[in-house]
């Protein structure tokens, strides 16, 4: 038993930290969610030239060829940010697609190209009525000639607006089967709208009269797409619950910051037994989310039977990143709310990834499943 | 018991005339867009012509006294007027109105017969738009700790300081703001209420950048500023409960602040999301099917319920001259934090559509996404959900030696 | 609109008040909780002679014809005791029922003597698979000759050990109908046990062959009996949340009084926030309980729709006390796990009657179907 | 990182030889009642069988010193005897032992290398059960206001006092118990701790009538007692830490109490609920089929699986000597929450059932309606959930100028 991190792991968490307080300070990230781009950037361009984002993608494709806790310990740096994509949604989930189910061909193509961040591959799953099953997918594609047309809308596409592809999942008109194709982001027929509001990087793809080819059907068969899919957000929803931690540790260190030096009553407000309970509370939110996270990322890296333990990380990782930027604005008060002062950048993350891949009903239905209720 | 006003003959005709009233005078295009951020210059003034016309007729204020421009009306017959301002969506006053609401509520207690008469009858008659000026940056939760001063100048005081989280869009006539009156007196006897005219020399309004500015009711006020006074002179007319006083008029302001006033209006989130979750299909059926949406919907009304019979005994209680304790705050806090719960399950119902106003994907023509927001701020504005338990605790009498009264009220 | 009590029904309340402290004193209290016996004793025969639980009964019947506002004036100070029944499950529920469904004859005979105390009819609904619909009746009523032969078991039976007469919900074997037989407690194949553990006054009723006769049966019809017990738990649940309305402020008081005078670190234990966060949840809770269940009663004196007001009171009534009892035990800590002490009467109390006439799972699901969900 | 153990060759054959060990020494009868109050005493003779063959083996205290009665084996090889004997249904040691466990591991930090050779060798040799005596009427969370005496007199020290909650049934061998040595000294300067003999004039033990004694560990310890001392002489041998420095004794005691420890045991109870929910049939299908239902087990899952890694990062922390700081009473304030939510959970889906131990009704033996009663009152034992809230902020600290350490552990 040994629940620290090695000393790769631990020169990786520094060389990160370091770089995020770098090319990621505060008033880059206030900038990037008022304006909504933040990819291309000149930190993205340095990001994606630390070779960081292939972490986790095989060294025969160009990536690094880490564990899933290697980029568990990246991703929880990038989401003390929080860093805005398209680095989990592309280099993580869109890589670990093609390579769970794409050709050869496909994985020799995609796969540098997003280890290196020339290329983004964000997957558009979710439409208007919002939900991660096949059963919830319309997105028609027609047969046409060698190839498909595909008609209909992605909604709440996270990472949509820097995407440079989409991976559709799309529905086959004939048979009705569901399965993934390739779309580039500027085709014809493509448009991509930001969504006003309350939320993080999401937006709605229209798709309408899009022509695609065979070819850019993932894998051989129509159907081989979605079980990647499914296989590939297995191994990438710890890795986004580790980003939540990341959160839920920058508000907990923002949160004990204040109540340190914030005076009222002539006292420092972390006096006060209701402002420690906020503390106590969010402190036991993220450590909920740690250990679950990291437990998950070690038992896929193990090659242990994880589903269990994937659900469980995902429905405690985002009522804890929520919850914990609802107690940090319980201790920040009105200054809280203040943009300037950053911590909204973490609640307003914390809302859209808390249904990003699954929100705590879907993984908490799946756990039960996973546990044989 | 009676849980409801019981309406005479009279009352009853009353309210039909009420109601013919509004229907003639409430111009289209008035009404409340989901985040107040976005109320138009056109749609304040429409509201601030209502406002007038009501304040003609005795209904802007509809209990406040006669001699001071108010209705003068008994409690049923102003439930009348909140019934059927509120079944047209708005609220007595109809726009943003904090200081009026607050501060003339104070000035009733502690101003003089003049200023009663110079005020009130503005306020009441709804020929001014008052807002109330209290925290700073040194000042959130711990009022008594302000730093902007008024100091005695012959017949003025010269007022400078910065004041946060103030008012709303569109500007305001009046100020009704605590100061500082002498630096050198102890915490408590160093305070000064004053009623101060927006247009002064010296006034800067800057707006602030939030995550929303969290009024309690639904999405807010809309706009916060910064207002900074820069040797503001203000005639000592306009300093109410009088120099060093400030700390007694602002028990009586924050008494109101922290939800003694009570309400009798319904809750209207809770009424479109049942609408929405009942008309929108999801897999096939309605949403509110799904067990799991029906059981987070009746967590949602079970709070909204409670919080509406806290402010309906509230309300009662202040009516009927019950003795007030720690009722208050306790509408407040329960009304705040329940307010979060229940956006916690909207969000839980609803998904990310709840995150966005995009007209063709949010819920609610928006409303459900200002709420998002709104609910988590409005956690903070009127005392701290920790501020309203430190009350409580007092007036239970566990917090202290005696058990605290509550603020005077009028 | 007047949320204040009648002069009459403060003078009832001071007048019960009077009665519990000096009838029902903790000692009297701990030792019927230790014994079971509850009645007869000499405080039930002298509450009965106070004639209060006819409150609700009408007058042409022996009873007070008060209002249901009346009663949970009434109930909400035996709830401060709390004060043992058979009072709400015999002269309440019990005579509802017979006043709902009962023949003339069957009034006549059982209201007066209900209404003094002088026999006591509980009902005896639940069984081992517990749950107050019609559905979850098994006992069996076998025709036989003139009456019936009962073969079966009720299970935690509510005041079940202080009754003269139970009337038990039964399946007819013919047709499966659901109907109500009165059965005297000491009939022949009647056995009647008091359940051990952590329950207030729960027992179960065996019934081996037991004989009744058709003028047993409540009504005209077999199926008269079970439509008149929905109507009279419709009218008896609010009285029931006065109750535990009454429980909460009780236990409130306690803790009020114990965190102003129990010192601890050289001060009023009151002074610490966390302590006055329980007393304030505590109070909370109170209110809550209070003005559902005063509205639901003022609903159902009026005449008005009710439905959504009577579970709405009992999910939040039921969960008022239990929850009241545990931050009541939070500011006690070890003291209020003392017998002696008097909380654990209340703390056992809460927990039984979070089930009785349904617990905040059924009346939030009854909620939703009166909402119209 | 690694969650689990890894097991060379020889642990592996060790796990086997401790697993045949045990099916030959655990004599049937020995198995736990749901409430311990119920223990026989011929069950606990049993059980302190097992724990004088298992101190022979050095399988009672594994990770304790060799020279003083220990196994000196490393973790994994201890955490192997603890997953075998907690797969018999029971812990290390096989009774209630609080004493021994604090106080021994009080006595190899702050005891003389005498006191050390006398009493551990008794302890981790399973020849005493030792019981703490901490609460007095005046002393509950404020454990520093004890006012059991210990005057000097000669070569012993004279005890008066009284201590409440203290140990199990059936008695003990020891009591070990903090008291005041210097009546005139003041706060925290004036405390010192005894490891007394259980059997010395004076003493007087006498049960407490309660709802349940609600140690942490599912139905608890059993009976708690009063324990009256009446001028009970202590030869001064067994003062440990010396006169006046029992609060610095106290400090280590209290870190183990406060969850320092950690533990690897899984969650019976909730493997018991599982079990029972899905054999269990309700109107025709198991229960755990009703949505409800499946939702509550879900939530009972979640809570256990935090405690579960909390007191697991707690137990390697403290194995591997990394810097603990908070986690100790984190843990502890997690397992008595949640404990209390999962009560609540199994109230929600049992019913009544969940109320009673009778054979034909009641649920798992009886083991649910006695873990209702000790989840409620194990939130006070070992520190209330306010004192580990308390332990927590200082310890993060927000709670005074300095960071607070953690108690010495050996």
């Amino acid at each position: 038993m040994d629940l620290a991190l090695t000393p790769e792991q631990e020169m990786l968490k520094a060389a990160v930290r370091r770089f995020v307080q770098q090319e990621y300070p505060k008033e880059t990230l206030l900038q990037m969610a008022a304006t909504g781009n933040s990819c291309p950037s000149e930190p993205w361009s340095n990001l994606a030239a630390t070779g960081w984002l292939g972490i986790a993608i095989p060294q025969d494709y160009g990536g690094e060829g880490g564990s899933l806790t290697d980029a568990g310990v990246l991703f929880e740096e990038l989401g003390r940010g929080p860093v805005p994509g398209p680095h989990l949604s592309s280099a993580l989930l869109g890589a670990f697609t093609v390579l769970a189910g794409g050709t050869e061909a496909q994985k020799q193509e995609w796969l540098p190209l997003l280890a290196k961040g020339e290329r983004s591959l964000v997957l558009a799953v979710t439409e208007a009525d919002y939900g991660w099953d096949a059963q919830d997918v319309r997105l028609v594609a027609a047969v046409d000639g060698d190839g498909y047309r595909l008609n209909g809308a992605k909604s709440y596409v996270f990472d949509g607006v820097s995407a440079t592809h989409f991976l559709c999942a799309v529905r086959a008109e004939d048979n009705g089967h569901v399965g993934l194709v390739s779309v580039p982001a500027n085709a014809a027929g493509v448009t991509v709208r930001s969504l006003p509001g309350f939320s993080w990087n999401l937006s709605e793809v229209k798709l309408d009269n899009v022509a695609v080819e065979k070819a850019d059907l993932l894998g051989l068969s129509f159907e081989s797409g979605w079980d990647a899919f499914q296989e590939a957000a297995a191994r990438t929803t710890p890795v986004l619950t580790a980003f939540q931690v990341g959160g839920c540790q920058a508000v907990y260190e923002m949160s004990v910051e204040y109540s340190r030096t914030r005076i009222q009553f002539s006292t420092p407000i972390g006096r006060f037994q209701r402002v420690q309970d906020h503390v106590i509370n969010l402190v036991n939110q993220l450590d909920a989310a740690r250990w679950t996270a990291y437990e998950a990322l070690w038992k896929l890296d193990t090659d242990r039977y994880a589903a269990d333990a994937v659900h469980l990380a995902k429905a405690v990782g985002s009522e804890a990143y929520y919850q914990a930027c609802n107690h940090a604005h319980e201790v920040h008060a009105g200054v809280g709310s203040m943009t300037e002062y950053g911590l909204t950048l973490h609640t307003t993350a914390s809302r859209t990834l808390y249904h990003y891949l699954g929100d705590p009903r879907y993984h908490r239905r799946l756990l039960a499943d996973a546990l044989g209720l | 018991m009676d849980f409801e006003p019981t309406y005479t003959k009279e009352q009853e005709n009353f309210r039909l005339e009420v109601r013919a009233w509004l229907t003639e005078n409430v111009p289209s295009g008035i009404v409340h867009p989901p985040d107040p951020i976005d109320l138009t210059y056109e749609q304040y003034q429409l509201r601030r012509d209502l406002g007038r016309k009501l304040g003609e007729k005795g209904w802007l204020w509809p209990t406040a006294p006669v001699e001071y421009g108010g209705g003068g009306l008994s409690l049923d017959y102003s439930v009348v007027i909140e019934e059927e301002i509120d079944s047209f969506g708005m609220t007595l006053p109809p726009y943003y109105d904090s200081g009026g609401k607050l501060g003339g509520a104070s000035i009733l207690v502690w101003g003089s017969e003049e200023q009663k008469q110079f005020f009130l009858n503005k306020i009441f008659k709804g020929e001014v738009r008052t807002w109330q000026l209290l925290s700073e940056p040194e000042a959130g939760s711990d009022l008594a700790n302000v730093k902007t001063t008024a100091i005695r100048d012959g017949d003025d005081y010269v007022i400078n300081g910065q004041k946060i989280f103030v008012g709303s869009g569109l500007g305001c006539d009046y100020m009704w703001t605590i100061t500082v009156t002498d630096t050198e007196a102890k915490r408590h006897e160093n305070l000064g209420w004053f009623m101060i005219p927006a247009d002064l020399p010296g006034i800067t309004i800057q707006p602030m950048d939030l995550l929303i500015s969290g009024g309690e009711s639904g999405a807010g006020s809309g706009v916060k500023n910064t207002v900074f006074f820069d040797n503001v002179r203000v005639p000592a007319f306009n300093i109410v409960g009088g120099e060093n006083q400030g700390w007694k008029v602002a028990t009586t302001h924050l008494e109101l602040e922290h939800g003694t006033g009570g309400r009798i209006a319904r809750n209207w989130l809770v009424d479109r999301m049942f609408d929405y979750c009942q008309t929108t299909q999801y897999r096939g059926e309605p949403l509110a099917k799904d067990p799991e949406v029906r059981s987070k919907l009746v967590d949602i009304y079970i709070d909204a319920e409670i919080s509406r019979l806290f402010n309906l005994r509230n309300y009662w209680m202040r009516h009927s001259g019950a003795n007030i304790t720690y009722e208050g705050p306790q509408a407040s806090y329960y009304r705040k934090t329940s307010g979060l719960r229940q956006a916690t399950a909207i969000l839980d119902i609803l998904g990310p559509v709840a995150l966005t106003y995009d007209p063709e994907l949010g819920a609610v023509e928006g409303h459900v996404e200002a709420y998002m927001r709104s609910a988590l701020i409005a956690l903070h504005p009127g005392g701290t959900t920790d501020i309203q338990k430190v009350i409580m605790a007092r007036r239970i009498g566990i917090g202290r030696e005696v058990r605290e009264k509550a603020g005077a009220l009028a």
